[in-house]
This record gives C-alpha cells, structure tokens and sequence, in this order.
C-alpha cells in the first residue's frame, strides 16, 4: 500500500484547512439572514456580537485545552470534573478574601496541572487508552469532590468577579482573555519545539519517536495543558457563578462539547492535524447556534435534536472526504 | 457522566425557595415559620389558589406601568423534567389569558448556570423586553445576571428557586421544603407504631430544598421515636430505588417509606409488590402514577406538593406589575396543601399523563386538560 | 545449518489456557456480598440481583459488538429511553398494544442502528462523533415526543419481561422474566459473536480493517451490522428495563458508559478485535455486585464513582500488563 | 579491525516472540569509511540497525560508540551519541512540511522559539546538496511529494544531522538512476568529511560503486566479512549460503504454462496506464521496478482495491467489472499484501481464524464458523499443516509467529478458495531465508496446480529466480518484458529508463 498512498497527485487545494472557515461564515451568514427574515435587525449590534462571543467562554477556554490533547492523538474526557473541582477550590479558598486570591489561583493551576500529569502518565506508562483512562478520572475526581462538597461552597470575592463581569468598554475582559490565550496557545503550537512536537507525535509517534522525540512527555505535556485549561475555565465559572458546586463541569457538559468543538473546528480525532483557531471558530459557531435557537424561538427540545443534526453533520463535512479509514 | 446530568435535571425539578443564606439545612426558625405557614391562612381569593399569597407586604409598581402590547421575556433554567413541563405548560397557557402580552420570549439554558448567565445577557442585549421572569438554575449563581438586568431598569420577578438579592420585584415561592417534609413526617408518625422502621429515600444530597425536607423529617422521627433504617439516595432513578428498597426489605422489614420527592415512589412500591408483600406506608408527591396506585392498592399514603401553579403566578406578577397594581413583595409566598386520602379522589384524573402533576391549579383554564397532555 | 534455525522460541511457548480474570472477580465479589449478607446466598437474592442486572448485562453483550468492530456506541443510553418514552406515548394504557409495540420498537432501533453505521462508514465520521450526535439527537426526540413528559404508562403485557417472577419453581424458587431474557439473548449474542462467520468476520473488521477488507470481509456492511445489533439490544435492554423501572425521562442515560465499562471490565479491547460476550456480561455483574457491595458496606455515592473509575483504569491496565508481558 | 571505530557493536543478540532475529552479532564502522551490510530480507539488518539507534535493546552485547559503551534506552540518545538513521519504511510526516520534517523533534531555535527562517534556509542548504534540479521547496507538504522526492527528504533529514554515523538502509530504493548518482556523489563526500557509513543494500553494484567493506548477514548471524569488496557472486554465496538452484525451484516447463487466465486491455486508473497483461495458468510473473513505479498500485487494481478507471479485464475469457477486492475474489483473484501487518493480518485473532478469514467472507453470514462451503476447520488444519505453518496450536494467536508463519497462513487463507490468479506482493519481506524458499516452492506448486501467479518484488534477485516472464513498470507503465535469463542490470536499465553501469 505504501506505494499508492504516497503517489499523490502534488498540489492540490487542501480542503481541511479552510473547512472550519466555511463553516463559521455559513453559521454566519445564516444567523444573518434570519434576523433580516424575521426583521430582527435590532440584534445586529455591537453590543449582542460581543454578547455571541462572549457566550462560551468557558468552552472555549476548555476547548483550546482540548486541542492539545486530541492533537497528540489523545482525548481528555475529565475536562468537566477539572472544571467542577477547580472551582469549587478556588470558591473554597477564596471564601470572600481578597487575599486569598492569589494562593487560589495557584493552588487550582498546580492542581490542574497535577491531574494532568497524572492523565498523561496512565497514558504514557501504563498504556490505558485515553478514553478510559480519563474517563476514570472523571469518575474519580467527581468522586472525591462530591465526597467533600454536596452545593455551592464557599464564594469568591467581588474582587474577583471582575474577570467573569469586568469590561474594558464593551468587551468583557473574559472574552479578551480567552482570545489572548487563543493566541498564546497558537503561538506555542507554532513557534515553540514542544508545539512542533504535539503535532509530529500525533502524525505518528514512530515516526517521531525515531527523530528523538521523548513522545511520552509530549503526551504528558499535552494533558497537562488540557487539565490546565480545564482549571483556568473552572476559575472563570467560579467568578461567573460566585461560587463553585461539584456539578457545574458535568452540567455544562463541557467534555463532550470540547470535543464537539475541535473536531468542528478541523482538528482530526486521530491527531496531528488542525489548530486553535479552528477550534475557536467551532467554539463561535457554537455560540451562533445557540443564538440562532434562541432568536429564532425553537423549542428546546427540537433544538436538542438539531444540535445533535448538526454536530454529525459539521464533521461528516470534513471527513467524508478523507481516505483514512474511521473506527 | 450522563447520571449526574439526570440528577441535576431532577435537582432543578425540586429545588425551590432556597434561602439567600449560606445553606443551614436545620434551622429551627424557619422550620416554625413554615410549619406554620401550612396552617396559616393565605390572602386572596378562596377559589384561587395561585393568586393567594401569605402576609400582607406589598411592593408598589407604579414606576413600571406601561401600555401593552408588552414584551415579557422568560429565561429558565431548562424544562428537562416533568414538573417543569407542567409548569411551563401552565405559564404558557397563563400568558394566552393576557392579552396585553404582545410577545413571549422563552430562552432555555437547559440547567447550566453558565448558559443561563448568557441568555440573559442575550435577553438584554437584544430582546427589547418589557419584564424579565427569571427561574434561577442555582441561586448565588445567577444573582450577578439578575443584578445586571435590575440594573438596566427591568422589572424582575424570579420564582422557584431564588436569586440573593431583593432588587426583583417579587420573588414567588411556595411555603418550601421544612413544610414538605413535616407534612410527609406527620403522616408517617401518625400512621406507625412507635419504635417502627422507616426508610428514608432521597434523590440526592446538597440540594437546599431537599436537605430541609429531610432535616425536617429526620427530626420529627427521632423525635417521635422512630428507628431510621437508613438515608438512601436514589439519584431519582426508579431502576435504583427499587434495588434499595428489595436490598432493604432482604434484610428485615420496612413499615414506612419516606420520600423527599415523587418521582420514584411508585417504584418503592412496586417494590413490596413485586415480593409480595402489602405496601406499608409510602409517602409520594402529587403525580398521577403515585396518586392512582396509592388509590389502587390502598396504602396509608400523603402526597405533600411542591406546587406547579408558581409557574402562573410568576406571569401574574409580572402582569400586575406592568400595569402598576401592587404585587405581594418581597415574597409572594404560596400556599402550599398536602394531598390527604380525604381529598384523594378529587385530584385523581386518569385522563391525565402519569407524571401530570395533580397540584397544578390549571383545572379553571380553558385549555385544560389537553394542553397538558391530556383527554377530557 | 538452516536446522539450526527452526528452534523458535515459540514451539516452547505453550501457554496454560488463561482464565479471564473478570470471573474471578465476579466471584470474590458475590461471596464477598454473601458474607456481608447472607440472604444475598438465597435464591430470592441471587436471583433479584440478576434481574436487576438483565437490562446492562444484555446491553454491554449489544454494546461489545461494536467495540469488538473497532467503534464505540454512546447513543444506546438515548435508544433505551426512546424506546420506554416511545412505547409509553404509543400504548395507551392498552395491553394488547404490546405485540404491535415491542416489533415497532425493534424496527425503530434497527433505522437508528443503520443510521449510525452509515454515518460511520459512509460518512466517515469517528463513531464517537456521529453516536454522540445520535445521542443528542434521540433525547431530544424522545423529549419532542413526549412533550418532556412520559404521557402514558407501561400496560403490564409490556413490564412483563421486565418486572414479573414465576414463583414456585423448583430448587430456584424464584424464575424472573428478566433472567429468561437475559439467558436467551446473551446465549443467542454468544452464538453471533462467537459462533457465526459474522462474529468471526467482525473481529476481523475491528482488528484490522485493511487488511479485513482486502481479505473479502465486506467491513463496512459488517460494521453497519455491529451497529445495527447493539442497537436492537439497546431496545430489548429498554424493554426490561422499563419493565423493571416503569417510566421515567431519562430512564437510559449513563448506561451508554456503563455498557462499555462493563465490556471493558470483561477484557474488551477498546478500537477493536478482541471481545468476549460471557465476559462482558460477567462484566456487568461485577460492575453491579460492587455497587451492591458498596451499598452494603454502608459507602455513599461518592466513593462509588471513585471505585468504579479506578477499576476500570485498573482493569485496563491490567491488561495491557497481562498482553505485554505474554509478548507483542 | 580498525584501529578506532567510531562505533563497534560487539555480540549482539536479540530475540522477538517467535523468531531469533540476531546471534552474536558484531559489527563496527571507522571514520571516513562506507562499510556496506548486506543480506537477504529477514536476515537481520534493521534489527541490527535498530539497536544500534536505540530503538531497540538487545537482549545481550554490547554497543560502544567512541570506544565506550552505551546504553541506549531511546533513540534520542543515539542521536546525541551521533547516530542517524535513514529508515527503509518512510519516517516523515505527510501533513508538515520538509523543513518541518527535516529538522523533527530539534527545530533551530532563537530565544527559545522555533526560528523558522532558519530552519527553512538549512534545509534550502541540505536540499541543493541534491543538485537544484530537483527543487524541492522547504515549505511544501511532504503528502505532496513523490515518493523519489520523499526519499530524498529522508535522507537530507539524515544529513542535517552532522552525524559521525550515517546508517543508509536501501536508500535507492526508489530513486532512479540519475538521483542515486546525486547520492552517491554525497556519499563519498560524506566519506572525505570523515563520517562512517553503514549502507545497507542487496544491490551488488551499488556495493561495488561505493563499499570499502563488505559485512554480510544471514538469519541473524555473520557469514562473511570482506576487507574489500569481493567479486560480487561471493557476497552472493554469502548471502544466500547455498546454491541458487536449490534456493528457488525450476521454471516451469514450456508445457507447464497453459490457457491465458487474466487479461487486461487499456487498464488505467490514477496511478497506472495503458496496461496490457495476460496472466497465465502455470506461469509466475514477476513485475519489476522502483518503489512508486506503479507495481503495487497495478495489482491493487486487479484486486479492485483501487479499481480501474477505463480498460477491460478479462478471466477465462469473459469480461469482469472488478470494482472491489470482493468483486475480484468472486472473479478468482486473490492476493497477499506486502506489508503483512498492516494490510493482510489480523493480528489479534488466531491462526486459524487467518485462515478462514476470506473463505468465512463469501459463505453464509450467519451459518456456523466451523465450516462452510469452501473449507471446514478439518480442512483448514489439513492445509496448514501442509504447509508447514509452525505454531504450537493453531489457536495460538497471529502475532506470536514469525513471519514466514504468517505468510504462510495468508496463503492458506487464499488456497482454501483456490483461486484461479494469485497475487503475491513482496513475498518474502521479511521472512528468514528457509520460510523464503518454501514461499518460492509454493508458489511454483500453485503455478502447477494451474493458478497464474503475479509476483510484485523490489528484490531483483528474487524476481529473476522465481519468475518465469518478467514485466518491469516505470511511473505507471509497463516498459519491458523480459525472460527469466534477463540480467539485473537490463531490469534496471529499464525500470530506471536511464543508462546504466554495467554491474552484477
């Protein structure tokens, strides 16, 4: 086989990077549409865009996070439980003092980088599939938390709701934050040796593994960015919500729909292929629908039955033009 | 994953009226006050039990006054059960009784606080509402939204469960969880011998209005001298409960069954039935299925109610406040009845759905009882 | 010369037939219940235990078809509740409905089964995406159907498999219809999996499906098919739990990862070609006996989840270790 | 020896579950010196090439690389010793680009950040090392490349390294005659630079061209060591370790060969052209060519895993539309992929279940695994045992035996629906020297018992021993038949279509 596969015809346009593109300016478009339709121009302002954007910030947070891991060609199901914990921490050790802002901060990162670490290690070291194992981590976290905390405990200080409801005029400092971040992982992804190795391990880790590179850590590195991000985005709900309560990840169900949003975004379940902005762009259309349903009044129920319409669709776009075989 | 989404999902059915405080789930205050409360009689017509409310504090409106047609904007927290499907079928079918309500916007955050937050956000953003009902997910939560939206100069009414400010104009409720759980208590305690074992059957920890009921009852048992088997959560799942039950009933013998909520009561007793033996006291909530088996097998049992006509009464307040007219403030706490085996058969209707919840106050509309679900 | 090198390593390798270590955990953790309860030893325990088991053991035996075929399947948790909304807004409180219902049902069940096995394969989306999808998608419809609320009851023909014991039978005492369902749908998924050219064509198509494919295995009808059978035991698995628990909103949701916990547990291998349905079904007993076991040790919820996530991580482990160790 | 190997492996040995891949190995390469490995497929090379850059560890022996020994646990750290490794299986990234892949897992970095400029002005640098006339732009997508240019890209990725050692295995593999020139002009000036090169081949005149010496392996052990390079039927000898005759089975006699079974008129699809073919009962043909020449994609084609777009395929004289490998089987055709792991086993299940596989794909879907209308198990045993497939039990699972096994039991899977055309693609990578001339007698006893073999093969030698006709291909095309007299050179001449040095 190895013959055909690498007799490629040379140049050709390369769909699958400008799909996600695609996709946004559609959801786009007919957002636009339909409230020219429904003469509903009153919401083509300024102010309801960066309502939009600001939308999911907590998924986009946690969906950059994921694109590092299902780059690598992992997958990190315990993004929801990082989230719950991470914020029912910060509220916790916060409980209203100011003070106490930054050792929260820093105790939730390390934290988060701490189950990272240990995702990446079951990984690497044990050899557990993805899936389960962060499945099982979730499970653990959950518990754990839920063993200590049964609602909201704790709160954070006003202080601290700056970062969900401070706005630098008009654009909350949240939105700003998430695209810097947006931007800050673009960067690592493309200037740093480790970003350059996420992809090279995800592409095929022989390959990469003969090139020297300790693909292990690449992996752990990956997970324990994921779990960082996930923290981050349990911090921002925290300031969001005052307080944090062992549901709010599982609630949000932000692990399936990190993973909706990456793959949306381009970026192949199999690894090594697709970026953050991608991933941002799955994370606006994301918003676009929810607001879409929301302007356009569509029952909750049918608009369940659309969004999962939707979600197989969107990826169908891409992959039914891919050769590589699916499991 | 998907369990504790269920749980959540019954979580929001049930939780209500929570305090503004930080949780104490056994505070005797307010344990008295709702115990009276049930007794106590409500203001309003007799007839109509939606509009009745307790106390006679009254906010005035005056400032919000408006000619119709108006916008009146709905953010709630997710109809993803079946009590709150009664309830958003009874506040749709209210809004068709006023005509001046010109537009009814519904956005569903589908029990995330955090889509909540952002549909309101939307709602203010766009929505050119006139009066904002908001059904808080969780309360601390979304009380900054609820601020943001006073803020803006919106007449806020929120109902079920509450928000930790008193900027909205009023906040509806039922009398609340103590007053659950004491109805269920009493009926329990009333009906065993003292030294008898009740099990008490629970959805799930945490949740404010949940923990009162129990702490409510759980105190009135000890105190009558009762023998507590055991607290047994059932994540409101039926397949569970009746494991926790036909595990409990391997062991040795149950003479009560006390349930925080309804849901899976019919399950419990499926329980007993299932090995054959007679169903003990079992107590439930106000749906059909636990009403009609309750009739059918004609076991002691008490359907206390988290009452659905809440959900009219919030259009109602926000009605009454665009015209001006006062409106009960800073609560427009409802009555809240037990349904007894005296009133048993007047709140049976078997042309209705299985989960249709009895207490609804809907009989007087005149889409009743097809809107619901059901024949006439 | 060339005698020399036909000493392989592999004609002194004879390995002891091994036992899959999930029986052996199934028994520890039911004696361990009988000494914690030893009611639990008696037929009405025992027996009570199996029924509640029936749905999920009969679930995780459909949901390993698709395991084994190299995919996953979470929307079975949707189809179950699909299928006690469905044939509650169907029945009408009628018992004779059930004959036409439960065929229904099945006919629904096997649309939605060709459906995610023709996004799989034709489509080309990962399992996980289109049976996520297919998820949403189902609860919303259910919901849709229903309004958000069941609007009719279960008549009895239909909870009979689910809910009604024979009593009095010999040695056993209790026989409930549950169990008789569970022994004739595992022995029939046994004989697919294990017994028919598809079963042996499936493993083929999970372990490799290019060389499956260039071996003649039609792989995509294959995995259509794999798709199709979990499926229709998610509807049979609705039945008896319906049955068992009457009707409920979201009577099948969490079941999608528990099937595949308990497949997991039973030594599965996740992404294909290697599964067994006697031990994904002993899977689910062990899945359930800790739960039960937990009960009785008096442990709440929270412990559970921690439990149930470090055994699967563990039994997963434990596998790689065991394969690695017996060489690559 | 010499006086200081930049790297001396001394009595390696190293085992894998079924197969004893090295014996007692030692092997070393001094500074400024070519040292050619050679051997048959099987005999041990990648493995030895492999613990020398630490992918492997072996099991005992010892790798000294300066004159101290070394452990290696990952192939970084033989990277940092110095060692690079130009892989015979393509190690690059389809999706990054050459630069990208050239400078994998150690991109140039400027304040702590990938310095692109940098990274793409190197590989400008290394690339025109290959002369300009192959304009390999550093930002293109390596999935864009042709496969010479693929291979190009590998071993500029090797270069770049300024390693002490150089491992090259088969790096002509796919180059025509004109780029290997560009490479072995780099090869001796990496050699005047002082770098030791390991070059491994089984092309005699590429040893005669650049080798200073000669090691040659056969089934894990060392059977000649030439301080020069020896006249090339010795390496032969060396190699094979018996006489050719016995090594592959006679030819078919002129009456052996009988009906034409498979033809092809005008077949073309994306990848090959105008191919006209007539296979016939009795007759093993070998086709020939570079990697990338279309060979593979031809007999993809035939098998309908990559059908024909246009043309006409004939089997007994009626026409067949072969739109998938099932239309193919149903037609008679079978085939044997080249790269067994990933497209012919399923590794997994057992030898048995190998075996049964396609004869289980055409039977009654849901009629009992033990038996169908082609084969039951009895029969399956019968036939494995017939062919001599070793494994402790035929339940054993597929991944446990060595090669040869394996390839064994795949034919069986093919014999059990006695086919009217067989396939074989590279038969024999990977299989050690005794499993190969078993492959080589059966499939002479097919070509017998009326099947008209294909065979696919890199390995000239194997081509001219076991065929009776020889077809070569170039860029899609068949350019040449030959005779099973043809010499090697004649077969490269015409695969390569450019001049060649007369060599073995």
């Amino acid at each position: 086989m190895t013959e055909i596969s690498q007799n490629r015809a040379p140049r050709r346009f390369r769909f699958e990077r400008h799909a996600s593109t695609l996709l946004l300016l559609a959801a786009i478009a007919l957002y636009v549409i339909l409230l020219l339709a429904l003469g509903q121009v009153r919401f083509l302002t300024l102010d309801n865009l960066v309502a939009i954007l600001g939308r999911s910030i907590t998924l986009g947070i946690t969906a950059i996070g994921q694109t590092f891991a299902i780059l690598v060609a992992s997958i990190d199901l315990s993004v929801a439980s990082v989230i719950s914990a991470a914020a029912v921490v910060t509220s916790v050790m916060m409980n209203g003092d100011p003070a106490m802002m930054v050792p929260a901060i820093a105790a939730v990162l390390a934290l988060g980088a701490a189950i990272g670490l240990v995702n990446g290690l079951v990984i690497t070291k044990l050899e557990v599939n993805p899936l389960i194992a962060t499945l099982g981590m979730s499970l653990i976290i959950q518990g754990v938390l839920s063993y200590y905390y049964n609602n909201f405990a704790g709160n954070v200080p006003v202080e601290f709701q700056i970062f969900a409801y401070g706005a630098w005029g008009i654009v909350p400092y949240s939105l700003l934050f998430m695209f810097a971040l947006a931007g800050l992982a673009w960067f690592v992804l493309r200037f740093t040796r480790f970003g350059s190795d996420i992809y090279s391990v995800g592409g095929n880790k022989d390959a990469a593994r003969l090139a020297g590179i300790k693909t292990a850590r690449v992996v752990i590195g990956a997970h324990v960015i994921c779990s960082l991000c996930a923290a981050i985005a349990g911090i921002y709900l925290a300031s969001r919500l005052r307080s944090g309560a062992p549901w709010i990840g599982a609630e949000g169900v932000y692990d399936l729909e990190s993973i909706a949003v990456v793959v949306i975004g381009g970026t192949v379940l199999a690894g090594g292929r697709g970026g953050i902005w991608g991933t941002m762009a799955g994370v606006i259309i994301f918003s676009l629908i929810d607001s879409i349903f929301n302007v356009a009044g569509v029952d909750a129920f049918v608009k369940q039955v659309l969004r999962g319409i939707i979600i197989v669709a969107a990826v169908a776009f891409y992959a039914a033009r891919s050769q590589r075989p699916v499991a | 994953m998907n369990k504790t989404l269920l749980t959540l999902a019954v979580l929001g059915m049930l939780t209500g009226a929570a305090s503004a405080q930080a949780p104490n789930f056994d505070d005797p205050a307010e344990f008295a006050k709702q115990r009276d409360q049930l007794t106590a009689t409500f203001n309003g017509p007799a007839d109509q039990v939606y509009l009745q409310y307790a106390g006679d504090s009254m906010a005035d409106t005056a400032q919000y006054k408006k000619d119709g047609p108006w916008t009146v904007c709905f953010s709630n927290a997710g109809v993803n059960n079946p009590w709150r499907v009664v309830g958003y079928t009874n506040m749709t079918e209210e809004v068709k009784l006023h005509p001046e309500i010109g537009t009814f916007t519904h956005v569903d955050a589908e029990g995330s606080d955090d889509k909540q937050i952002a549909d309101i956000d939307d709602l203010l953003a766009g929505g050119d509402c006139d009066v904002l009902i908001v059904s808080p997910n969780s309360t601390a939560a979304l009380t900054p939204a609820v601020e943001k939206a006073c803020a803006a100069g919106l007449p806020v009414i929120v109902f079920d469960r509450g928000v930790t400010t008193d900027c909205p104009v009023t906040f509806v409720h039922p009398v609340g969880g103590y007053g659950f759980g004491i109805q269920a208590a009493e009926h329990i305690i009333a009906n065993v011998p003292a030294g008898g074992k009740v099990l008490m059957l629970r959805i799930l920890p945490g949740v404010d209005v949940l923990e009162t009921r129990a702490s409510g009852a759980r105190n009135m048992f000890t105190e009558a001298g009762l023998d507590i088997l055991g607290e047994e959560f059932t994540d409101g799942d039926n397949a569970k409960t009746k494991s926790i039950v036909e595990d409990y009933l391997q062991r040795g013998g149950i003479d009560a069954v006390w349930m925080d909520a309804g849901a899976t009561a019919v399950a419990a007793v499926e329980a007993f039935e299932d090995q054959g033996m007679d169903v003990p006291v079992v107590t439930g909530e106000d749906q059909q299925d636990y009403l009609q088996k309750w009739r059918d097998l004609g076991f002691k049992g008490i359907a206390p109610t988290y009452p659905t006509y809440q959900w009219r009464t919030a259009i109602i307040a926000a009605v009454n406040t665009l015209k001006g007219e006062p409106v009960p403030s800073p609560e427009w706490v409802l009555p809240q009845p037990a349904i007894t085996q005296d009133v048993l058969d007047q709140y049976i209707n078997e042309k209705m759905p299985p989960l249709h919840y009895a207490m609804c106050g809907c009989e007087d509309m005149p889409s009743y009882p097809e809107a619901w679900g059901g024949s006439k | 010369m060339t005698e020399q090198s036909l000493s392989r390593p592999e004609t002194r390798k004879r390995r002891l037939p091994q036992i899959n270590p999930v029986y052996v955990l199934v028994v520890a953790l039911i004696l361990a219940i009988i000494v914690m309860n030893p009611a639990f030893g008696e037929p009405t325990g025992y027996m009570n235990f199996l029924k509640r088991v029936a749905a999920l053991a009969i679930l995780s035996a459909g949901a390993l078809y698709v395991i084994v075929s190299g995919g996953f399947d979470l929307s079975v948790g949707s189809i179950m509740t699909l299928t006690v909304i469905g044939s509650s807004m169907l029945a009408s409180n009628d018992p004779n409905s059930t004959y036409w219902i439960i065929p229904l049902m099945l006919g629904i069940g096997l649309v939605i089964g060709l459906v995610n096995g023709l996004v799989v394969s034709y489509l080309k989306v990962p399992s996980l995406i289109a049976t996520l999808g297919m998820m949403i998608t189902l609860n919303g419809v259910a919901f849709m159907w229903s309004g958000g609320a069941p609007r009719g009851y279960l008549p009895d023909t239909f909870r009979f498999f689910g809910r009604y014991n024979i009593t009095d039978v010999p040695l056993i005492g209790i026989l409930p219809i549950a169990v008789i369902c569970l022994v004739v749908f595992g022995a029939t998924l046994w004989w697919g999996m294990h017994r028919t050219n598809f079963g042996r064509m499936l493993h083929a198509a999970g372990d490799n499906p290019q060389a499956a494919r260039l071996a003649g295995v039609p792989v995509q009808r294959v995995r259509i098919s794999a798709f199709v059978v979990s499926a229709l035991t998610a509807v049979l698995a609705g039945i008896i739990l319906g049955g068992r628990a009457g009707v409920s909103v979201n009577i099948g949701s969490g079941f999608e990862l528990q099937a595949i916990t308990a497949a997991v547990i039973g030594g599965a291998q996740l992404l294909g070609g290697r599964g067994s349905v006697p031990a994904a079904i002993a899977g689910a007993l062990a899945l359930e006996a800790i739960f039960t076991l937990l009960n009785l040790l008096g442990l709440a919820q929270p412990v559970r989840l921690v439990v149930q996530g470090l055994i699967l991580i563990g039994a997963v482990a434990f596998a790689t270790y065991q394969r690695k160790r017996a060489g690559r | 020896m010499i006086e200081a190997p930049v790297f001396e492996m001394q009595a390696i040995s190293k085992s894998f579950p079924g197969v004893r891949a090295l014996h007692e190995v030692s092997f070393a390469c001094g500074k400024g010196e070519v040292h050619a490995l050679c051997g048959e497929n099987g005999a041990g090379k990648s493995t030895l090439i492999k613990i020398l850059s630490g992918v492997y560890r072996p099991d005992s022996g010892a790798v000294l690389i300066d004159g101290t020994e070394q452990h290696f646990g990952h192939p970084q750290e033989a990277l940092l010793a110095g060692i690079s490794v130009i892989y015979q299986e393509f190690s690059l990234l389809p999706e990054r680009s050459v630069a990208q892949n050239l400078f994998l897992g150690r991109e140039p970095l400027r304040n702590g950040l990938i310095d692109n400029r940098a990274m793409i002005a190197e590989t400008r640098r290394v690339l025109e090392l290959f002369g300009v006339r192959h304009g390999i732009a550093p930002e293109t997508l390596v999935a864009d490349l042709d496969v010479a240019s693929q291979q190009m890209v590998e071993i500029a990725k090797a270069i770049s390294l300024n390693a002490k050692v150089i491992v090259m295995d088969e790096p002509t593999a796919a180059l025509n005659e004109a780029e290997c020139d560009v490479l072995f002009a780099l090869v001796d000036r990496l050699r005047a630079s002082g770098t030791a090169i390991v070059y491994i081949t089984h092309r005699m005149r590429e040893v005669a061209r650049i080798a200073d010496r000669v090691t040659v392996l056969k089934d894990g052990e060392v059977t000649a060591r030439f301080d020069q390079v020896p006249a090339p039927e010795m390496i032969v000898r060396a190699m094979v370790g018996r006489d050719i005759s016995e090594y592959y089975p006679d030819p078919a006699k002129p009456d052996e060969i009988g009906a034409d079974i498979l033809t092809v008129s005008g077949g073309a699809n994306h990848a090959v052209h105008d191919i006209d073919l007539t296979l016939r009962a009795g007759e093993i043909v070998g086709f020939a060519g570079l990697q990338g020449a279309g060979r593979t994609a031809l007999a993809m084609a035939l098998f309908g895993a990559l059908p024909f777009t246009s043309g006409r395929v004939t089997i007994d004289g009626q026409h067949m539309d072969i739109k998938t490998p099932r239309d193919a089987i149903r037609a008679g055709i079978g085939m044997l992929p080249g790269d067994r792991k990933a497209s012919g086993l399923v590794l997994m299940q057992s030898v048995r279940d190998n075996g049964m596989l396609t004869a289980r794909s055409f039977a009654r879907l849901l009629g009992g695994n033990g038996a169908n209308r082609f084969i039951d198990l009895s029969g399956m045993d019968a036939l494995l045992d017939r062919m001599r497939v070793r494994a402790p039990s035929y339940e054993q699972e597929m991944r446990f035996l060595s090669g040869g096994n394996q390839q064994k039991a795949i034919v069986a899977r093919w014999l059990a629906l006695k086919p009217k055309v067989l396939i074989f693609i590279e038969p024999t990578r990977g299989i050690d020297v005794d499993a190969k001339a078993s492959i080589y007698h059966l499939m002479r006893d097919l070509a017998r018992a009326g099947t008209a073999v294909m065979m696919v093969s890199s390995d000239l030698p194997e081509i001219l021993g076991a065929s009776d006709r020889i077809l070569v291909m170039r860029d899609g095309r068949i350019v040449g038949e030959f005779g099973r007299s043809a010499s090697e050179a004649e077969l490269m001449l015409a695969a390569t279509g450019e001049a060649a040095e007369v060599a073995a």
